[in-house]
């Protein structure tokens, strides 16, 4: 019922592909835990099957004697059991203390949660919305969330942490696999919970694809890119996609087609014009003006974005005429 | 439910049964009689259950496919913090103690009642009022937090928190009083010769769960008091955004809700430990480690409370110390179950209805428990927890361990409650049905959240988990109908049912020696008290199906 | 104290010297707590105000409440209810104070916003 | 014998002969009752220690983490009507353990002179705390959002220094003269280099004021029942139902009252005297 032998990139039947270091870890000891509790229960239900076939009522009479407690087997029942569940948590222990307990030298990536997406910040203040990491490199991440409890859950690192609001937590991992792997939202957080999915993009070493090559193309896009684009990509690395549209749908935010410079009714009945002004006091404060219909579940941006980039999504609104 | 009067009962009067001897809804609500609370807490509980289940029901068909079926994010929320609110608070906390342990509890112990039967019915009207507040909730834009109620999240959420949180104070409330009444009568009521060692097991687990009742209960109370609290003030105690801290709220809720998991299974293994005993006809193997085990998992069932809390942002002492915690309750738990085992050895094991049960409830918390331990150990936790793995878990452990053992129990108790004897073949059918689709429903969430599937997603990955979704669904409908079967077997008995002897399994405990169903008073005559687990002195009679004691009954004491 | 009335049951009743006189005690002790709170004590400022407040609790529940006259099963149950809430705010204090540098740390950069 | 109404009393008076009225019927005897009922008060006050222990470990969280939070924020509480109110408590406890002692020599007269005591107390602790409360309203020392200080009103009403430090000036404190006790702490903090009222406000001094009400709401409200309790307790002394074999009911209510006293007992100390 165990496909146990793993192929490096393929899941197993219990198990996504390992892609860090720390999972082939963590798979040893759900397999010793699982190869006790299946010896257990097969022990069990064996032995239970044996004794309603052989000791099925055949009459009515009174059943033979038998010992009502024996106190060598149940002292060996009851140690035994001690011992393997002592052994568990030494071995849980020890490995989760490692997986506590970063590293001197890793590279740090903060990381802000919010409904319902992510932003990466990397050490030179680039942002993004899906997690980018260099490969067989120690990478640690600092979190924390805008509004309510989220979970980071890399289900191929192992890798799980809530991240709350008012407080940082921490995680660190080693990816030891190049490719693209999926990143949970694991804490009920709300209407689109389900869908704060993104991905963990390990890169190369070496190469064009290398990390490094990739965060200096991608920290350059507001110089690179005409204001437009770079506002799209603003638009879609902080999230603003999760809930805004652009094709006219209505999510859990209004959509940002065909809406620049229209006359908009708010929450309290006031009338805002969708301008440069109502936009920069809507990623900044985002709870002032709420148009009518929606509810104010937007989180601030306050402090967390670059002006220049605040431009450049201007730009792209503009252009969704 | 005419009046039966069964030629065992040891009075030669003609008095009629606690069903017949007096009729109106006047003398059903403000009953003060134990047995009628105990029904109606049984009626209101599978009201729930059914309630509880059509959201479950909900759950399985939208996920069957991974868009959008029939309901929204927002309605998909809406389910399945509905189907975990209304299960726990309205159908296991108080599933077997309130139903079945008040109908039974009074009757083992030769006594005419609980101690405090005004108590008793407050504590049922109180379920009743917190009931209301729950039919508000669903009236008045549903509930969307989790039956969990973190928060920051529910501090925010649009939804009838207040409303349901109040609910839950109250039914909290509601079980408190069964725990008073029932730790009370345990100490003051047992008749004179029953020792505390001499206690049907019965008992000993209804003990352990009144403690932790009495114990954990007030603090989700004074929880959800403070939630309300925080919201409506922003008082800053648990929400982040006014200075608050969302983890202390874990600390608060854990650890009334960890216990609280001990309240759904401690009188489940207790019922077990009398199923398994008569079936087999043997005095239970290691009584008294069965006894302290009991109240041994009771009190380090408090202790426990931070393993919900591993990747939570708890520190990492804390978590040491809860993991080391957890396996230590293991140990009491898997005594239990090599003790049911030792008791079938050399036994004469009768596959009755309720038997079978109790081999299913064997076989499912067996898993239950074992993959408890995947969650236990840290370092697997952190992966496996919020996942379906953590979702079949608790399945396994609450329905294929709590719920299968109240049907045991039911069925068991049926004939002493309502003086009817049901289809053994359609029970023994339904049983099956409901094992196996249990199974194909719970199973494949195991491998399904080790491969990183999260719970509470509406939305899922397609081309990974859909047949194991689709499974899970098929085996829910499956389970659907075993239940179903259940019903209609039981509610036939009532109408076709052979009538009942007074004791149709052989059991020795004191609840057999009243007729079936036992007059107001229960006994004419409060009855000798023998040993509990002593069946060689019990003969069946072939004509009447009922087991009488023979003359070599000695009882241990005679009142 | 030999001179003790009991009532029908056999239950033990309290004299009045004994009631006034732990009255008296409570009051005085009040009068002590608020004096001392006058008093910078520093760090034993928190365990001077308890442990008076301990004594006080001591003197109601052992004469007001006849737990020294009464079952001793009454002072288990009671001092077991007081050993959970030790345990409730102890691990969640514990928890908290091992956290704590987590929150400041974050509360100092929102400020910074 | 057809049984038409089984639970009443009188129905199981003509079952068992021996059994006064007072006794229900599935109890042996009065004692057999009485410890019943004794046992399940006992056990009852278990949960409302357990009850109150939430909000003992919010407080210690707090208090622990954020002490300036709280030695700013008690300066407001006025710990004279604090004590009196202590006072007022301990003097219906020690009604309450004379009413077990008329019932016990069945002492009608005593019994219902100190229930009325006992019920007197109680409503002269709610209108102290009444008094508190509403000075805490007007001067919007409320919790969470309701938090709003004004600082000339908290100096016009004279109950508490004032808030901000450009106006935490001692004459104004010693101005006051009804908050003794108080301001004695105070002024005592002030001879020392860290006075909390000089200093700026910390954040979230809301959160005090949110326990603050938590906890004394929560134990009002356990006073307000006490006090129904003991009317009808009151009412059944007139009517002459209690003797010295049944006495249950008075004997269970002053348990619950005198619990109603220990929690103040501690939180007196911990909400009115903090540096």
């Amino acid at each position: 019922m165990m496909l146990t032998l793993a192929q490096a990139g393929e899941g197993t039947f219990w198990f996504p592909a390992q892609a860090a270091e720390d999972a082939a870890k963590v798979d040893d000891l759900f397999y010793f835990v699982l190869y006790v509790s299946v010896f257990f229960f097969l022990l069990i239900m064996t032995i239970l099957s044996i004794f309603v076939i052989r000791y099925r009522r055949r009459d009515d009479s009174a059943p033979q004697k038998s010992p009502s407690h024996n106190t060598v087997l149940e002292i060996v029942w009851s140690v035994i059991p001690t011992a393997l569940v002592v052994y568990m948590f030494y071995a849980g222990f020890t490995e989760y203390l490692s997986k506590r307990q970063p590293p001197a030298e890793t590279y740090e990536i903060g990381v802000t949660a919010q409904k319902w997406s992510w932003n990466f910040t990397y050490p030179n203040g680039h942002v993004t919305d899906v997690l980018h990491v260099p490969v067989d490199e120690n990478v640690s991440v600092l979190m924390t969330s805008e509004d309510v409890i989220h979970s980071f859950f890399v289900p191929a690192f192992r890798e799980k942490m809530d991240v709350v609001p008012g407080r940082y937590t921490k995680a660190w991992f080693k990816p030891t696999m190049v490719g693209e792997f999926d990143l949970f939202c694991a804490e009920y957080c709300g209407t689109s919970h389900s869908e704060m999915i993104t991905k963990v993009v390990v890169h190369p070493q070496d190469g064009p694809d290398s990390f490094e090559e990739w965060l200096r193309e991608d920290s350059d896009f507001l110089s690179k890119l005409s204001p437009v684009d770079a506002g799209k990509k603003v638009y879609q690395m902080r999230g603003c996609a999760q809930c805004h549209s652009t094709d006219g749908t209505s999510g859990n935010g209004p959509t940002f087609k065909g809406v620049w410079g229209t006359e908009r009714r708010m929450a309290d009945g006031s009338a805002v014009t969708f301008d440069e002004n109502y936009v920069r006091e809507s990623i900044l404060q985002p709870k002032a003006k709420v148009l009518v219909g929606y509810e104010p579940v937007m989180p601030t941006f306050q402090g967390r974005i670059k002006d220049d980039e605040i431009t450049a999504l201007i730009a792209f609104l503009k252009s969704l005429q | 439910m005419s009046t039966t009067q069964t030629s065992v009962a040891v009075g030669a009067e003609v008095e009629p049964d606690y069903l017949a001897c007096s009729k109106g809804w006047k003398s059903w609500l403000f009953t003060l009689d134990h047995k009628r609370i105990g029904v109606m807490y049984l009626i209101a509980i599978s009201a729930s259950f059914f309630l509880g289940g059509l959201f479950a029901l909900g759950i399985r068909l939208e996920l069957f496919h991974p868009g959008e079926d029939f309901v929204d994010a927002d309605g998909y929320n809406q389910l399945f913090t509905l189907h975990g609110a209304v299960m726990v608070f309205l159908f296991i906390i108080p599933g077997i103690p309130a139903a079945l342990g008040n109908f039974v509890l009074p009757l083992m112990l030769g006594a005419k009642d609980v101690a405090f039967p005004r108590m008793n019915l407050a504590s049922f009207w109180l379920w009743m009022f917190g009931a209301v507040f729950f039919v508000a909730v669903l009236a008045s834009g549903g509930l969307d937090t989790g039956w969990t109620f973190y928060t920051p999240y529910s501090v925010e959420a649009q939804t009838a928190v207040i409303a349901a949180a109040t609910g839950a104070f109250i039914l909290g409330f509601s079980s408190i009083f069964t725990g008073i009444n029932f730790i009370v009568t345990i100490h003051k009521m047992r008749p004179v010769g029953m020792t505390w060692f001499r206690m049907p097991l019965f008992l000993w687990g209804m003990y352990a769960t009144a403690i932790i009742q009495v114990l954990a209960t007030p603090v989700l109370g004074i929880t959800l008091l403070l939630l309300v609290f925080e919201r409506l003030t922003g008082a800053g105690i648990f929400d982040p955004n006014n200075g608050g801290d969302p983890i202390l709220y874990q600390h608060f809720f854990w650890f009334y809700s960890h216990p609280a998991v001990y309240i759904m299974i401690l009188p489940a293994m207790a019922i077990v430990s009398e199923l398994v005993s008569v079936f087999s006809r043997k005095p239970i193997f290691g009584y008294k480690m069965i006894a302290y085990s009991s109240v041994a998992i009771a009190l380090l069932g408090f202790l426990v409370w931070g393993h919900h809390m591993f990747t939570s942002g708890e520190s990492k002492v804390a978590a040491a110390i809860f993991s080391a915690l957890t396996f230590s309750v293991s140990i009491p738990s898997a005594i239990k179950v090599f003790n049911w085992l030792a008791t079938m050895y050399k036994g004469s094991i009768s596959l009755a209805t309720p038997m079978l049960y109790a081999l299913a409830f064997i076989f499912l918390f067996l898993i239950g428990g074992l993959t408890g331990l995947f969650l236990g150990t840290l370092s697997t936790d952190v992966h496996l927890h919020d996942t379906y793995f953590v979702v079949a878990h608790f399945h396994y452990v609450m329905v294929g361990g709590t719920l299968f053992a109240f049907l045991g129990g039911l069925h068991y108790w049926w004939p002493k409650m309502f003086g009817r004897m049901y289809s053994e073949k359609g029970a023994a059918i339904s049983c099956l049905v409901a094992f196996a689709g249990f199974n194909i429903a719970f199973f494949p969430m195991f491998p399904l959240g080790a491969k990183g599937m999260p719970r509470r997603y509406w939305y899922y990955l397609e081309q990974d988990f859909i047949s194991y979704h689709q499974l899970a669904t098929v085996g829910t409908v499956l389970l659907g109908f075993g239940l179903l079967g259940i019903v209609i077997v039981l509610l036939r008995s009532l109408k076709s049912g052979e009538k009942a002897p007074a004791n149709p399994w052989g059991g020795a405990t004191m609840e057999w020696d009243a007729a079936s169903p036992p007059i107001h008073h229960n006994f004419h005559h409060t009855p000798p008290v023998h040993d509990p687990y002593r069946f060689d002195d019990l003969r069946r009679d072939p004509a009447t199906g009922n087991y009488s004691r023979t003359d070599a009954a000695e009882p241990v004491s005679s009142h | 104290m030999s001179d003790h009335e009991h009532a029908a049951g056999g239950a033990h009743v309290m004299p009045v010297k004994v009631l006034l006189g732990v009255w008296a005690a409570l009051i005085v002790l009040t009068v002590v707590t608020v004096w001392s709170a006058q008093y910078d004590l520093g760090r034993i400022d928190l365990v001077v105000a308890m442990g008076i407040a301990t004594v006080k609790a001591t003197l109601v529940a052992l004469y007001f409440m006849h737990l020294r006259y009464d079952k001793g099963f009454h002072t288990v149950v009671i001092l077991g209810a007081l050993l959970f809430v030790a345990l409730f705010v102890s691990m969640s204090l514990l928890d908290r104070a091992a956290y704590q540098p987590e929150i400041d740390a974050r509360t100092v950069d929102l400020k910074a916003r | 014998m057809t049984i038409a109404e089984p639970s009443t009393p009188v129905q199981h008076e003509a079952e068992h002969g021996d059994h006064p009225p007072f006794i229900a019927h599935h109890f042996e005897d009065a004692n057999h009752q009485f410890e019943s009922g004794k046992l399940g008060m006992w056990i009852f006050l278990v949960t409302e220690i357990l009850f109150f222990s939430g909000m003992f470990c919010a407080y210690a969280v707090y208090r622990s983490m954020h002490p300036e939070i709280f030695s700013y924020a008690a300066q407001f509480l006025d710990s004279k009507l604090g004590g009196i109110n202590t006072v007022v408590l301990i003097c219906s406890s020690l009604t309450a353990a004379w009413s077990v002692r008329c019932a016990q020599l069945g002492q009608r007269k005593g019994l219902i002179l100190t229930l009325a005591l006992t019920i007197i107390g109680a409503f002269g602790f709610l209108g102290i705390k009444y008094v508190e409360y509403s000075h805490k309203f007007h001067d919007g020392l409320l919790p969470g959002k309701y938090y709003q200080v004004q600082s000339e009103s908290v100096a016009d009403v004279g109950l508490a220094p004032s808030v901000t430090g450009a106006e935490g000036d001692a004459a104004t404190t010693e101005a006051d003269s009804g908050a003794a006790g108080a301001h004695a702490a105070v002024e005592d903090e002030h001879a020392g280099s860290h006075a909390p009222a000089e200093g700026p406000e910390p954040d979230n001094v809301k959160i005090f004021f949110g326990i603050y009400f938590a906890m004394t709401g929560v134990h009002g409200l356990h006073v307000i029942i006490g006090i129904g309790v003991y009317i009808w307790l009151l009412f059944r002394a007139i009517r002459g139902d209690f003797r010295p074999d049944y006495y249950g009911p008075v004997d269970f209510t002053a348990l619950y009252w005198h619990l109603v006293d220990l929690i103040w007992i501690f939180l007196f100390p911990l909400l009115y005297l903090i540096h």
